[in-house]
Order: C-alpha cells, then structure tokens, then sequence
C-alpha cells in the first residue's frame, strides 16, 4: 500500500469528479470522466504491482478496453449534439426536468 | 353440505355481474334475477356452521370459506338490501355498468362474510371498495368524484394496517406454535406489549370501517355524494364490515386483551353514539343526517359487542340487521325524495303531508324505528346492547341512554321540518308526487320486516346464537 | 536517488490535473489530460507495474487521448482560437512533457530502483488472459464491437 | 444433459445464444438483402432460443474465477429473456442496429446473472449499459439525444465509482471475489459498489438521471428498462449482497417509495409520471432485497424478491405498452377515456389497481409477500413508511382512474386496432392471475 | 301453567283488528268509517275489562306469558300479562271513560280532513294505555310507556297546519323522551343485576335487593313518572299540549296518559317505597307542584289551559299522596280524578265546538247557562266534585289524602289545605266566569248552539261516575286486596273522620267563597290587575321563570350540537384530511424542482448520495 501514489489516485479521483461536476462542456466534463477512471487504474495497477497478483493485471487490461469502448459511445454521442446545432453543454440540455 | 356450495353462493353474483355488464338492455333484468337467486339461495343453507377449505399452500394459506349463525344473516342483510337496491334504481335508465358494479359489491360483501382465511378476508374486504368506489365516482351526486377518492384512500389508510396487523399476527403465531396458518379459528394472538400493537394496528383497520369517531369523516361525503341505491347498501352492509371484523377476528383472538381494554373501547364507542347524534343535530341536509345518525347507531353495536355478555353480544349483532333495514329504508325514502325534488336540504322541502301522504307515513314509521320506539325493530338491538353494557361497565351504559334520548332531538325536528312545516321561500315541495305502486311495494316490505323483527325477534337471534355465545369469556 | 521519481510524479500529476479543471479553453484541458496520463504511467513504471505503464501510455495516451482531441477540434465553431492561443504558457506545456520523459529516462537506465520485485505479474499476463480469463476478454471484445454501434 | 458446451461454459449456453444471434442480425443487416421485418423475427428467435437454453442450464454451478449462479440467477435470467420479448416485437427500427443492441443489453444482463466475481460484474453492467444509451439516443422523441447524453454520464459516472469501489476491495482483499471484508478500505469499497448498483436501480438521492431518461424513449423501450433493467439491477445488488448492511438498504428503500409516489401526485406526462411510480416499486424491491439479506439469504425472501419483479413485469410493460397503442402522452388526454374506448380503459384500470397492490390483483401479491418477510426480518418503522407511500400512490393511481372514467372526454378517440392491444390485454389478465398465486 | 281467560286475549286483539281493519281497508277505500270498528272494539274492551274486575273482586288474581320476546343464552325477556288489584281499578276506569271519549270524538271530530288518521292514532292510544295496564314486566312496560309517548305527539299535532299545535307536539315527545331516559336506565340496571324484571319475582325479592340500585332506581322512576304524570321539573309540556283537539286532551292529559306516571310509581312502591327519604322527597315535590299548578290555574285566561293546571295539580296531589305512604289513597283519587277532570274536558270541548273554535278563552265566554243548560248542569256536577262537595266522589277521594295528611304532620296537613282551597278556587272562577252572567269585559259568541247527542251523552255518563264513584271505597280496597297475590302489605284506604271532613269542607267553602266575590261581585277584578301589573302578568305566563329556564337549556343543547356538528367536525377532524392531501401536494412540488433537468445537479446528487453512503460505512 504504496500511501503516495494512493494519494495521487485519490486526488486523481477527486479532481476528476470536479471537473465533471463544475465544467459546463460536455467535453469538458468526459476528461474529467476519464480521469476518474486513470485514478481507479492507476490504484489498481499499485495494488497488482505490490501483490505480483496477475488477475489484477488482467483486470486493469479489460478496464482499459472497456473505456475505450466507453469514449467511443460517449464521444459520438456528444459530437451527434453538437451536429444537431446545440452547442455540447449542459445549458443546451435542459428540456427535461420537474 | 360439500365444500364448494359456499363459493357457489358469493360466486353467483360474481358471475350475475359479469353477464350484467355483457347484457346490454337487459342488464337491469339479469341484475333482478340474480340477485333474487341469490337472496333465495342465501336462504337454503342451515343455520349450523358449514366449513369449506382448500387444502392449506406452502404459506398456511388456504382458500377456506364457514358460515355459521353470524356470518348466516349478514349474507342475508346483504342479499336482501341488494335485491331492494336493484327494485329501488328500476326506473332511472342506469348503464349496464351500474347493475354490474352491484353485483359485484354483493359478491365481495358475501365474500367478506364468508371468509375463514384472514388473507382472504382481507382480499375480499378491499375488493368492497372498486365497486363501491365506481358507484359512487360515476352515478353519484355534485361532488362525488372527490368523495369518492376520500372514500377510497380514507379505507385503504386503515386496511394498509390491518394488512399489517394481520401479518404481525400471523408470524407471531408462528413464533409461538411454530406452524404457519391463516385460519381465523386457529389464530392466537401474542400477549403483551406486541399483542397490543397488533390488537391496535387491526383495530385502527377496522375502525375506520366502523367508523369510530376520529375516523369518520369519510362517511357524511361518501353518503351524501353516493346515489340512493349506493347510500342503501354503503349504510346497510359496509358500516357493519368493521364490527364484524372486531367480533370475527379480534375476540377470539385477543380473547383476555380485549377483556383488558373495555374501559377504552367502551368509551370510544360511547363517544361515537354521543357525538354521532350531536353532529346529527347540527346538518340541515338530509343524507348528512342520516349519515351521523349511523354514526351513532354502529356505536350501540360496538357497546353492545364490547361487552362480552351474551346480551350484548346479540344485541350488536341484531342492531347490526336492524339498523341497515331502518337506515336502508331512510336513504331509500331520501332517494324516491331526490328523485322527485332533486334537493336535499331540509329547507327545502315543507308541508309534505299534504302532496305525499304515504311518503309522509312510512318515513314516519321508518324514523321511529330508528330512534328507538319498542314495538320496532330499533329498540330490540338498542336494548340488548346497553344491557349488554350495563352488566359489564353501566357508564357507559348511561352514555348509551343519553344517546338514545339524542337519537329523537334530531330526528323529530328534521321529519317536521320536511313533512309538516310550511315551505320555505325556495323550497320545491310543489314537485313532489306521492309515491308509486313500486315504492310502496318496497317500503310496506321493510316495514313489515321492521315491526315483525320489533316484536318477534326470537328466530333471528337463535339462529346468531351459537357463535356468540362462544365469545362469552 | 530513485525515491525521487514517484514523488515527482504523483506531484505533477496533481498540478496538471488542478490545471485541467481551471482551463478556459478545451485545448488547455487537453494538454493538461495528456500530461496527467504520462505522470501516471510514470508512476506505475515507478511501481514496478512495468508493462501496465506502457499499456496506459499505448491505450490511454495514444488512443483515447488522440480521439478526444480530435472530438474537440471537430466540436469547435469556426473562428475560435486553434492550439497554438491554447491559453496555456509554453514553458508548462514543455515541462508537462519533458518531466516524464526525464523520469522515463531515470527508470530505465537503473538509476530509479522499482518499489517491488515481483515482475512475475507481467509475464503471467498473457496466459492468464486466455486462460482462466478467457470468458472476461471474450465478453469484453463483444461489448467494443457492440460499441462500434454507435458510429453507425 | 448438457450437451452443447463443456462443463465450465455450460453456465453461459443462453448468453452464448443471445451473442450468436445478435452477430446474426448484424451479419444479416450488413449484407442489406434481408429485410428489416426478418431480422426482428430473427432477433426474437434467438431471444426464444435463449430461453430454452435456459431451461436446459443448471441452477447451481460455479466455475472458480468468474462464473457461478444461484436459483436467483437464474430465475432473474428468464426475466431479462421476457423484458425484450415485447421491445422487439413492437419496436420499429430505423435498421437493424437496435435489434441487435437489445440482444446486447440482454447478453450483458445475462453475464451479471452469471458473474462470481466483480471483474465479470463490471463487464455484464457496461455490456448492460452501453447499448441501453444507445437504444436511448436511437428513441424517436425530440429530447432522445438529451436523454442518452444524461444516461451516458450518469451510468459512466456509475461504473467509475465502481471502479474505485473494486480498486478499493481489491486493495483491502487481495482479490476480487465477492467475500466481504472487515477492514475499513475493505467496507468503503463495497459501500461505493453498492451505491452503484442503487444508481442502477434508482434509488432515490441517485435517481434523477432514471425520469429524464424514461421520458426521453419510446414506451415500449421505457417497458423494456422498467424490467429488465430494474431487474438486472436487483440481482446486481443481490449479487453485493454480502457487503451491504440490510438497515441502510431498508432506510434507503423506504425513503425511496415515499419520494417516488410523492412527486409521481404532481406529474403531467404519463411516461414521467410511471418513472417515478417505478421508483416507487424500486423502492419496494429495495425493501424486498435488504429483508432478503437481514434474514441471511433464505430463500423464502427470495421468493418475495423474484414474485414481485415478475409481477412488476407484467404490471409495467402492460402499462407503458398501453401508452403506445392508445398514443396518450400528458395526463389531460387520459380524460373521458372510460367512455370512449372501454375496453382499453378498463384494462388499464386493472393494472393501474395492480400496480397500487389492489388485492384481487398481482400487485397485492407481490407488495403482501414483500410486507411478509420486511416484517418477519424485524424492519417494522419502514414497513410501516411502505405502506404509506402504497397509500400516497394510490392517490396519482385513483386519480388516473377517476380522470378516465369519472371526467367528461375531451379527444374523440376511436383509435384502430393496434398489434399491442393483444399483449397489453395479456398483461391485464396475467396480473389478476398471479394475484391468485397465494391460493394456488 | 294457568288458563288465561279469553278476556285478556280480548283486551289486545280487539283494538288490533280494529286498527288493522280500519287501515288496510278503511282508510283507502272509505275513511269516514274509520271509527265504526273503533267504537266496536271499545265496547268489547269495556266488557272484558268489567269480566276482569269481576275475576279479580271474586278473588283470582292473574301472571302469565304470552311469548317470548327477546332471548340471549338462557335468558329472555317475556310478553306477558299480569291482572292484579292495582291493574284492573285504573283499567277499568280508564277503559270506560276511554270508550265514552271515543263516541264524544266521533262527534267532536266530524268533518275534520284528518278524521281516519285522528281516530288511528287515537285507538292505538288506547291499546297501549291497555298495554301499559296490564304488563307484568318493567321491559313490557317500558314499551307501551314509549308507544304511549309517540301517539301523544301525533296527536296533540293532528291539526299539522297550526305551527304552535307542532311545537307542543314536539316538546311533549322531547320532555317525555327525557323522562323515559330516568325509565329506560332504571330498567336497565335492574335487570343488569337480577336478570329478570318481572313485577311478581322482584316484589318477592324486594327486602333483599341491593339497598343504592334500589334508591337509584327509586329516584329514575320518580324522574320518569315526573315526565309522564307532569310534576314540577318537566311539567311545562301539559299546558301547551291543549293545542291537540279537546278528545284528546280528555282522554291523554286528564284519564289516562298522565295518569301511567303516578301508576309506574304504585306499581314500584313495594320496591321503593322502603328507600329512606324518597318518599318525603316524592310527597315534598307533589305538594309543591300541587300549590304551584292551582295558583297559575287560578291566573289562565283560556278554558283548556286552566283544566290542564288543574290536571297538573291533582296529579301533584296524587303524588303527595304517595309520598305519605297511603298508595290505595293516591290511586282512588287517580280514578275519582279520570273521571271528574274527563267530564270537565269534554263540556269544555262542547264550548268550543257550540262556539265553532279550536279552544276557547274566558274573554270569549260568560254568561252561556242559558244557550248551553245540559253541558253547564254537566260542568257544574264535575266542578263541585273536583272541589270536593260532599256526596260526589272528589270529596271521598281528597279526604282520604287530607287524613293522611292530617297524621303526619301540621306542614303536611297546611299543604293539603291549601291544596283543597286552591282547587276549590280555580274550578268555581272558572265556572262562574264561563256560564254566569256575561261580564262587561267579555264578548260570547252570539248564536251558542248546544252540543248533539253523541257529544252530551258520552258527557252525562262520564259525569255520573264522577257523582257516585266516592261511595264504592269500600268495594276498591277490596279489589286492591284480593288481586294482590304478593306478600307485600299494601295499606288500606283511611277511614274518613268527621274532623278532617269538616276541616276539608272548610277549606273548600272559602275558596269557593272567595272565587265568587272575586268574579262576581268586584267589577272586572281579572282583566284589572292584568292591565295594571303586566309584569305579573308576564311572570305568571311563563310559570315564574320556568319555561325560561327550560329555553335556556334546550338553547344551550342545541347550540352545543350546532359547535360539534358545524365547526369541530368540520374545521378540525375533516381540515386533518384535506391539510394531509395538501402537505402531500407541497411535497411533491418540492420534490419535483429538485429535477432541475441539468445534468450537473443530478451528477451532484449522485456524488453525495455516494459520499452519504460513505460516510454511513464510516460510522459503523
């Protein structure tokens, strides 16, 4: 339990939510999305590291994968909001509510 | 008498209402003969105790129905007031919907009567309230929509905690004996702290169909706003659900408990019949004063069966028969009146006599039994059960007196008011006509009922005796 | 010597992140992003996670990062500044790249020593994938092809 | 007899089928001569198919890293299966995408039934979850992209804190099995495992995403989410079981019935008035899992948790499917409907009445068996908060009756004869059905 | 189990096919004729009643059942018939003179729209009366106490259009129904205790019974007869129930109805008449109601309601006598009474009905000696016998209460005295002012026409028993003896003393002394101190406040009901429910601006409801 580099995931993590929940863009708030995600990696890539337990490395390698699925769908779905002449921010998605 | 001629008996107008809702035209027909069979049918079957039931599933439920002395004439009450109501709305061209939706309150309320499974109970004390819900949403008066859902709600509030008191029951049961069962007969409640709450929780369920005074404030809407045939058999069977339930389930189960808390039920129903009347004196509408008017009335049942003496015991079972025949034939009255004037009001009316002579006679006749008069049906039930009373807590007994005083204070005046009193400036009693050779037929019937159960209540109260007098600790 | 680099690291991982939050332009946010990646490859190469650092750089850095700024491009209006007015002074952008490779560089010549011996992990990891775990990468590879859905 | 695969696949024949077909369906909407009517008709045959080969798998099996089920699992299994048969049948796709990423969304339902350890879970809940936001994206209403924007980033928002959750257990266990562990790290992980899986059911402070995403698809995808999602959700959290403490879930549970029938009283589109209704019944499942796990998992509770999903099946789809046929959308049109098309109304009245638990209906079933083990597992001040909001919501469920029967029409609807009719009819009478179960 | 002569079924089922004869097929088909079957079955009640009395004279008295009424377990309460001593006197009196009302009514009555239902509501009157007679249990009692009750409201309301005619109906039925409250509760109590309440079981037990049930039950059926007999406290119902046509104040408010009162408490004495004190109690309030009716008699200006003090006064009279103990006193001049006061109703009634008005007042009448000789001889015969003239039947009956007076004490004898003046006074006024000589304030009808035949009749024969009755004291308390099956001793009628006698005569002749100087010698004594002290005149009108005094507390009552009924009920229980449903409303208001419909917000909920999650792992 390495305490720094836990440290800098759970700063990772923190600083990601942020910028999730205070950025207006969309984009914005994706890198903060996928910075959580480093964070949760990164913990884990320790941890497997310390323990030479293999499953975690198997583990951190699916994660990868399935994020990388994740950008795919979320970006398109982002770039489709912003070829449907609304600028991709929260503001312009706000039909839905009450 | 083999298992399935109970099921047969609530099943009949089930299946009555299903084909009056297919019939069309003659839905009004298949509602008259249905209910007549089942009136009739309802008659064949022995006072003694008849038990029916399904082998017990996997959660000692079991669809088991019994029908013994008690449960014998509340499915007779109910046929009877059913086969009035459908004579009574003959004239008035009703959907097919209207017909059906009684015959649907007729099953559930002959299911409720008949249970001996308390989950089963419980399904058929809910399903009372669709139908009723629709008679009163869609053929009642001005506000009815709102009190219909008033209606609604108010009951579901008090069966969400019988549905829980019944299951504390049962897995306090099954604590304490180890099996699962939902027979009525075999259950035991838990003594203590616990079997307070649970005895609370079903009473809470029970009270509002009572309905105990705090309870109450869905009766006088849902009365007023119901349609005459509605207000008939919402006063004439639904009200006696509650007590029922209270001499069904909660005495044998809570046999010593219920011993315990007399002081404190005697004194609710005893503010019931009080208050009942003192809100009574204060309407100046017709159907809200024979709404409160029940009020007090199912608060002489609740004395009367609160007090464990065989007196009492039968006494608020017959007051339960006597009073949906008086206050069954007072809405009736009320409704042939608002079919004519279409108002309610007591101003509105005057000078009765002269136009409605026969109106002016059995409603006469009818209000005397409710107040009481001996010689009709009123008094038999009333004096049972404050006798009952007296012999177990005579406080109470002298607030029940007090009440029967009351019970004339309002209906004296409110019967002058309309019948002999001149007309006031607005008032439409140059509209009403005498009543017709169909409503006569109908009110000399129960006014026959009224005097012979009056003065000869004998086979009536023989035929209620062996299940109660269990209860006598 | 070595206990420098993870220190490091995890420090300018930080900064670069709190820089991402406060960018006015996305392309500041980007640069920032890219430069957090390589902190923590960094930082598992520090770890001993040796091949994890490199996939997190290939992966992460090389595919994802890329997509999301051409995402930005694409999604900006016309007539907004491009990277070079990317709001960000050019002596970050510079020390966001060459600190990692400096570390890089430190690791691989031996100077940094790794926190764990256990390298075995690395090397297990291709058997394990198609072992034992064969039914996770199988159920993962459907869910990336069902995510190229999306495109279409 | 297990005859297709060998014995540590054998667990995953229904989802093997389910991946077959949808590679199927893509392969036949790629080659652009098969028409679209077929490759639905091929898509609900895998999805039969699917179901048969569940009858064939064997309730208990584990095999060690990843897989192993329970009877739950594979009750649940045959729930996902049901959900997608009405989506396909009545959903009208542009091409051949959304049809094979229901039988995604399904595969990914499948693999969290089947999943032993957490890595497994996370894949089953993504494979879950992406094409849900795309099926949602794919809807026809104006504010379909809006929805999937917001489900993407609250379901990815989700997954990274389950991440964490794993990192942490991982961290604190050494493994990613499912035991649960005694050290802080340990329970902090699971707490934010289990807050995922209460973000997927909808539980209340993490709901908001779950009303603009119903309203935002088409009814007969929103069926499809209300079960089989909300379904996969309750088995995602039994699966977490063993980490999750049963007072906070109870608590949670009843907070969530109150807040879900409260603000359902005041909503004016139908579609957003049944999302909070089925937060309410989330609520309920919720209540049904944490009795589950006070009593240690015996199988009677559930029963209750398996009874009222099934019942909550049919209720939902049959309501949100009659949405679709009878095209009523705000709550102003639903009046005089009793009058001007009978037969549709008095069907929608029995499931409204099965969804507030009137009892000659299902719903009744499945909110006494639920009352049942909440009090036999000792859960006595939220019980008693349940039955409240069961009472706070038959207030929106009455009025909807009332609106349709007792208020005069406005829309002279005499709408032709829809495909759906038929099943929302089935719907109706299979809740009165079920709500005979006890007695059966 | 023993025979029960034809003569009791008689007594029931005559009038009972009578009323059913006559309203089934009567009143539809020819109302006029709805009396011919009434009358019949007045005859044969008369003549089974005179069977009776020669049953119980020869020595037989009567206790059986006739069906069990209301049964639960091993206990029932029975429909039963009990011929005693006490029953058949007050039966046989009241049987005749109801008979002799009946035919006068048909006369009276001709004519009226209401005549079928009048003569309906009449004759079951009298069944229960009849009833009332001969029931052998409190429970059968009660019921014919209460039927009673309810046919005096329809009567004394039968001419519905007259709004004052309404509201005396219902304030009769009101104070009687407050009366059978007291009746209702005693019955109850007993038989809460003994299970049984029929007269024969509880005499026999009467030394033994619980001493505080007894006194309890001693002051309920003091409070009941108080209702029913008019005494002090709810007396004020008898003066205005005069609205009701003369038959029916005859035969309800002088024979029979007022009458069942003072019987309830002969048929009780052997079970209260040992509680300490009642006795003075029930003698104290007898004689006050006694002085007080005969003093506002003497101030009415209209016939029927200075009768109806009369009435109230001699039953005050009556219940003094009970209070001294002598019971066969009290019930002789309960007969002596039905039949002078019936016979002073119906000239009164001939009055009006000669003078063609409802009621008629003094200013009205004078001088009619002349157009109405047979009713003023008949008048004149039942006045001296009310006053207590010597050989008619009034003097025999209140000398014996007067020697009993004299034993006990000199208050008791003052009282009664004052009692015997008092009458005297009210009774010559009211003759003198009706049939002597016009005085200038009066103004007779012009053309009087004497009564027909049907009414005179009925009046002369009533009068006729009020001459000679007196003399058949010694035959009474014989019957009371020989029907009294009980051991408990039932004391005899007083022998009459010269002394007493004279003292009483004396009394008389002043009073009838003073009332002749007062209306025929001093000019226009009555109409004078009436304009010149109208607040006296204003406090006799409301009997010294009391009638204020009962507005008052049915204002309070009704104003009470009106606060519960109107505003609790309403503001405070019903406003729980609606302000509930609106808390729900505001709720879900709230509950929905939470969905801000932005998606930072819902992210933010969902972090904190994650970190709340964490933050309760922290905690355990």
């Amino acid at each position: 339990m390495n305490p720094l580099v836990w440290s800098a995931s759970a700063t990772l993590f923190l600083f990601g939510l942020a910028a999730l929940i205070l950025r207006r863009e969309l984009l914005a708030m994706f890198l903060g999305l996928e910075l959580m995600v480093l964070a949760a990696v990164l913990a884990l890539g320790e941890t497997a590291a310390r323990l030479g337990d293999s499953e975690g490395f198997v583990a951190v390698l699916l994660i990868l994968a399935i994020a990388a699925a994740e950008a795919v769908v979320g970006l398109t779905l982002i770039l489709r909001v912003h070829w449907s002449g609304r600028p991709p921010e929260t503001e312009a998605l706000r039909e839905l509510k009450g | 008498m083999s298992a399935h001629w109970l099921t047969m008996l609530w099943a009949l107008p089930a299946v009555g209402g299903l084909a009056a809702l297919a019939g069309g035209r003659h839905s009004r027909w298949v509602a008259l003969l249905v209910s007549a069979g089942t009136l009739i049918y309802s008659f064949s079957f022995p006072g003694g105790a008849v038990i029916s039931s399904s082998p017990t599933g996997p959660f000692g439920i079991s669809y088991s129905l019994a029908c013994d002395g008690l449960s014998l004439s509340l499915c007779w009450l109910t046929a009877f007031l059913t086969l009035i109501c459908v004579i009574a709305s003959w004239k008035k061209d009703f959907t097919p919907g209207y017909w059906a939706a009684f015959l649907f309150l007729e099953a559930a309320l002959l299911g409720v009567f008949l249970a001996r499974d308390l989950l089963l109970f419980f399904v058929f004390w809910e399903a009372v309230l669709i139908p009723m819900f629709f008679i009163i949403g869609l053929w009642g008066m001005e506000g009815r929509r709102k009190a219909a859902m008033k209606f609604f709600l108010f009951t579901f509030f008090g069966s969400i905690f019988l549905l829980i008191g019944s299951i504390a029951l049962v897995t306090y049961h099954h604590a304490a004996t180890g099996i699962w069962t939902w027979d009525m007969a075999v259950l035991k409640g838990p003594s203590g702290r616990a079997g307070l709450a649970v005895f609370a929780a079903m009473a809470i369920g029970f009270a509002v169909k009572i309905p105990l005074v705090p309870l109450h404030t869905w009766l006088p809407d849902a009365h007023t706003e119901a349609p005459a045939a509605g207000s008939v058999m919402l006063a004439g069977v639904l009200l006696k659900m509650g007590i029922y339930g209270f001499v069904r389930i909660l005495w044998p189960v809570f046999p010593q408990l219920t011993w315990q808390l007399l002081p404190w039920l005697g004194l609710a129903a005893s503010i019931n019949v009080i208050y009942g009347a003192l809100c009574a004196m204060a309407q100046n509408d017709l159907k809200r004063l024979i709404a409160y008017s029940s009020v007090a009335h199912l608060g002489f049942c609740l004395l009367g069966i609160l007090s464990r003496t065989p007196e009492g015991l039968l006494g608020g079972s017959i007051q339960m028969i006597n009073h949906g025949l008086t206050t069954g034939t007072l809405f009736l009255l009320v409704g042939f009146l608002y079919d004519r004037g279409h108002r309610r009001g007591l101003g509105d009316y005057g000078e009765l006599f002269r136009r409605a002579p026969w109106m002016t006679f059995f409603f006469g006749f009818t209000m005397l039994a409710s107040i009481g008069l001996p010689g009709l049906n009123g008094f038999v039930g009333e004096f049972m059960s404050l006798l009952g009373m007296a012999r177990a807590l005579p406080i109470f007994a002298l607030l029940g007196v007090v009440g029967v005083t009351l019970a004339a204070a309002y209906s004296l005046p409110a019967y002058q008011a309309v019948f002999w009193d001149a007309p006031g400036k607005g008032s439409v009693s140059h509209l009403v006509t005498d009543l017709d050779a169909r409503e006569m037929a109908l009110l000399s019937v129960m006014a026959g009922l009224m005097l012979l159960l009056g003065l000869y209540p004998g086979p009536l109260l023989r035929v209620m005796q062996p299940f109660l007098l269990g209860l006598v600790p | 010597m070595a206990a420098w680099i993870i220190p490091l690291a995890a420090l300018a991982a930080a900064v670069f992140a709190a820089l991402m939050i406060f960018q006015r332009t996305l392309y500041g946010a980007a640069i920032c992003f890219l430069a957090v990646i390589l902190q923590a490859a960094a930082l598992l190469f520090g770890c001993g996670a040796k091949l994890l650092a490199l996939l997190l750089v290939l992966i992460y850095a090389g595919a994802m990062a890329v997509l999301i700024v051409v995402s930005i491009q694409t999604a900006q209006r016309p007539g907004t500044p491009i990277w070079s007015r990317s709001g960000l002074p050019r002596s970050l952008v510079l020390a966001g790249f060459l600190i990692p490779l400096a570390e890089a560089a430190a690791l691989l010549l031996g100077l940094g020593a790794p926190q764990s011996a256990a390298g075995a992990g690395d090397l297990m990891l291709g058997r394990m994938l198609f072992g034992p775990y064969a039914i996770a990468s199988e159920a993962v590879a459907l869910l990336i092809l069902f995510a190229a859905l999306a495109v279409i | 007899m297990i005859w297709l695969l060998r014995p540590p696949l054998e667990l995953l024949q229904p989802q093997a089928v389910l991946a077959v077909g949808a590679l199927c369906v893509l392969a036949a909407g790629a080659s652009r001569r098969v028409g679209l009517g077929l490759i639905k008709a091929m898509a609900g045959a895998s999805v039969l198919a699917a179901l048969l080969m569940l009858m064939t798998t064997p309730f208990w099996a584990a095999s060690p890293p990843l897989l192993s089920s329970d009877i739950l699992g594979w009750a649940f299994q045959g729930l996902f299966l049901c959900a997608a048969l009405p989506l396909l049948y009545l959903m009208k796709p542009a091409d051949e995408i959304p049809p094979a990423l229901v039988l995604a969304s399904v595969l990914g339902m499948g693999l969290i039934a089947v999943s032993g350890n957490l890595l497994m879970l996370f894949i089953g809940l993504e494979m879950m979850s992406l094409p849900a936001y795309l099926l949602v994206a794919r809807s026809r209403s104006p504010q379909a992209l809006e929805g999937a924007v917001k489900y993407f980033f609250a379901g990815s928002a989700a997954g990274a804190i389950f991440l964490m959750g794993m990192a942490l257990h991982f961290a604190a266990t050494g493994a990613l099995s499912l035991e649960p562990s005694t050290d802080p790290l340990g329970i902090a992980g699971a707490f934010l495992m289990i807050a995922t899986a209460l973000f997927k059911l909808g539980a209340v402070p993490l709901h908001f995403w779950l009303p603009d995403v119903y309203e935002a698809s088409d009814p007969e995808l929103t069926a499809f989410f209300s079960t089989g999602l909300k379904a996969a959700a309750v088995l995602f959290l039994t699966r977490l079981a063993p980490l999750a403490p049963p007072w906070a879930m109870a608590w949670a549970a009843a907070l969530t019935i109150l807040f879900g029938a409260l603000v359902a009283l005041r909503q004016k589109n139908l579609q957003r008035l049944l999302a909070y209704s089925s937060i309410s019944h989330a609520g309920f499942m919720l209540l049904a899992v944490a009795a589950w796990m006070a009593q240690g998992r015996s199988p009677r509770a559930s029963l209750a948790v398996f009874f009222y999903l099934a019942a909550y099946l049919f209720m939902s789809t049959g309501t949100f499917l009659w949405l679709k046929t009878e095209g009523v959308s705000e709550r102003e049109e639903m009046r005089g409907l009793g009058k001007a098309r009978p037969l549709s109304a008095a069907a929608l009245a029995v499931l409204l009445l099965s969804l507030a638990g009137i009892p000659p209906t299902a719903g009744f079933a499945a909110k006494f068996l639920v009352f049942w083990e909440a009090f036999k597992a000792g859960l006595y001040v939220p019980l008693i908060l349940a039955g409240l909001g069961a009472l706070v919501s038959l207030g929106y469920y009455l009025g909807l009756i009332r609106d349709m029967y007792f208020e005069e029409g406005t829309k002279p609807l005499a709408s032709a004869p829809h495909p759906a009719r038929a099943v929302v009819l089935a719907c109706a009478i299979a809740s009165i059905l079920l709500g005979l179960m006890p007695w059966l | 189990m023993i025979q029960i002569p034809l003569a009791v079924y008689l007594l029931f089922l005559a009038p009972l096919t009578a009323l059913a004869f006559g309203f089934f097929i009567l009143r539809p088909w020819k109302p006029e004729w709805t009396h011919i079957p009434i009358l019949i079955s007045c005859v044969v009640v008369t003549i089974s009643t005179a069977f009776l009395a020669a049953f119980v004279y020869s020595g037989h008295g009567l206790d059986g059942t006739l069906f069990r009424w209301m049964m639960a377990g091993d206990w029932s309460i029975v429909f039963g018939v009990r011929v005693d001593g006490i029953g058949v006197a007050v039966l046989s009196m009241v049987s005749l003179v109801g008979a002799l009302i009946h035919f006068y009514a048909a006369g009276y009555m001709k004519g009226d729209p209401g005549f079928s239902r009048f003569f309906l509501f009449f004759h079951l009157f009298y069944l229960a009366m009849i009833g009332l007679l001969v029931s052998n249990n409190y429970v059968q009692f009660y019921l014919f106490w209460e039927l009673v009750g309810a046919c005096s409201y329809f009567l004394i309301a039968h001419w519905l259009h007259k709004p004052t005619a309404r509201r005396a109906a219902l304030q009769a039925f009101m104070t009687n129904r407050v009366g059978d409250f007291g009746l209702m509760l005693a019955v109850l109590l007993i038989l809460a205790r003994y299970h049984n309440t029929r007269f024969a079981m509880l005499y026999t037990i009467a030394p033994g019974m619980a001493p505080e049930l007894l006194a309890l039950s001693g002051f309920l059926f003091f409070w009941a007869a108080a209702a029913k007999s008019a005494q002090f406290p709810l007396y004020f119902w008898l003066p205005d129930a005069m609205e009701g046509p003369t038959p029916v104040s005859a035969l309800m408010h002088a024979a029979t109805m007022v009458t069942a009162g003072i019987f309830l408490l002969v048929r009780s004495w052997p079970l209260i008449g040992s509680v300490p004190g009642l006795p003075n109690f029930i003698a104290a309030v007898g004689a006050a109601t006694a002085i007080g009716a005969a003093l506002l008699a003497c101030t009415q200006k209209d016939l029927k309601r200075i009768l109806a003090y009369s009435t109230v006064s001699h039953l005050g009279l009556m219940a003094f006598a009970l209070g001294l103990g002598q019971v066969a006193a009290a019930l002789f001049h309960l007969v002596v009474h039905g039949f002078f006061k019936a016979a002073l109703f119906l000239c009164a009634g001939n009055v009006a009905h000669g003078s063609g008005k409802p009621t008629v007042s003094v200013d009205e009448a004078g001088g009619l000696k002349r157009s109405l000789p047979l009713t003023y001889a008949c008048f004149a015969i039942a006045a001296m016998s009310l006053a207590g003239v010597w050989p008619l039947a009034g003097f025999y009956s209140k000398d014996a209460i007067l020697d009993a007076a004299c034993e006990r004490g000199p208050w008791a004898m003052a009282a009664g005295l004052a009692i015997a003046m008092g009458g005297a006074l009210y009774i010559s006024r009211m003759l003198f002012l009706t049939f002597f000589g016009p005085r200038a304030e009066q103004k007779p009808g012009e053309h009087v026409h004497e009564a027909p035949l049907i009414m005179i009749l009925p009046v002369a024969l009533i009068v006729v028993g009020a001459f000679s009755v007196g003399w058949l004291g010694r035959h009474f308390t014989h019957l009371l003896l020989s029907g009294w099956p009980e051991t408990v001793p039932l004391p005899v009628l007083p022998e009459l003393s010269a002394k007493v006698s004279g003292m009483g005569l004396a009394a008389m002749g002043c009073g009838v002394a003073i009332s002749y100087v007062l209306t025929m010698r001093l000019p226009s004594f009555d109409w004078d101190w009436r304009r010149r002290h109208p607040g006296l005149e204003a406090a006799f009108a409301c009997d010294l406040g009391w009638r204020k005094v009962v507005a008052w507390f049915a204002a309070v009552v009704v104003r009470g009901a009106d606060r519960i009924g109107r505003v609790f009920d309403h503001e405070v229980l019903d406003a729980a429910i609606e302000k509930s449903a609106d808390a729900c409303q505001k709720l879900s208001q709230t509950g929905s601006s939470l969905a801000t419909g932005s998606l930072s917000d819902s992210l933010w909920w969902l972090m904190t409801g994650a970190a709340a999650l964490l933050a309760w792992a922290g905690l355990r």
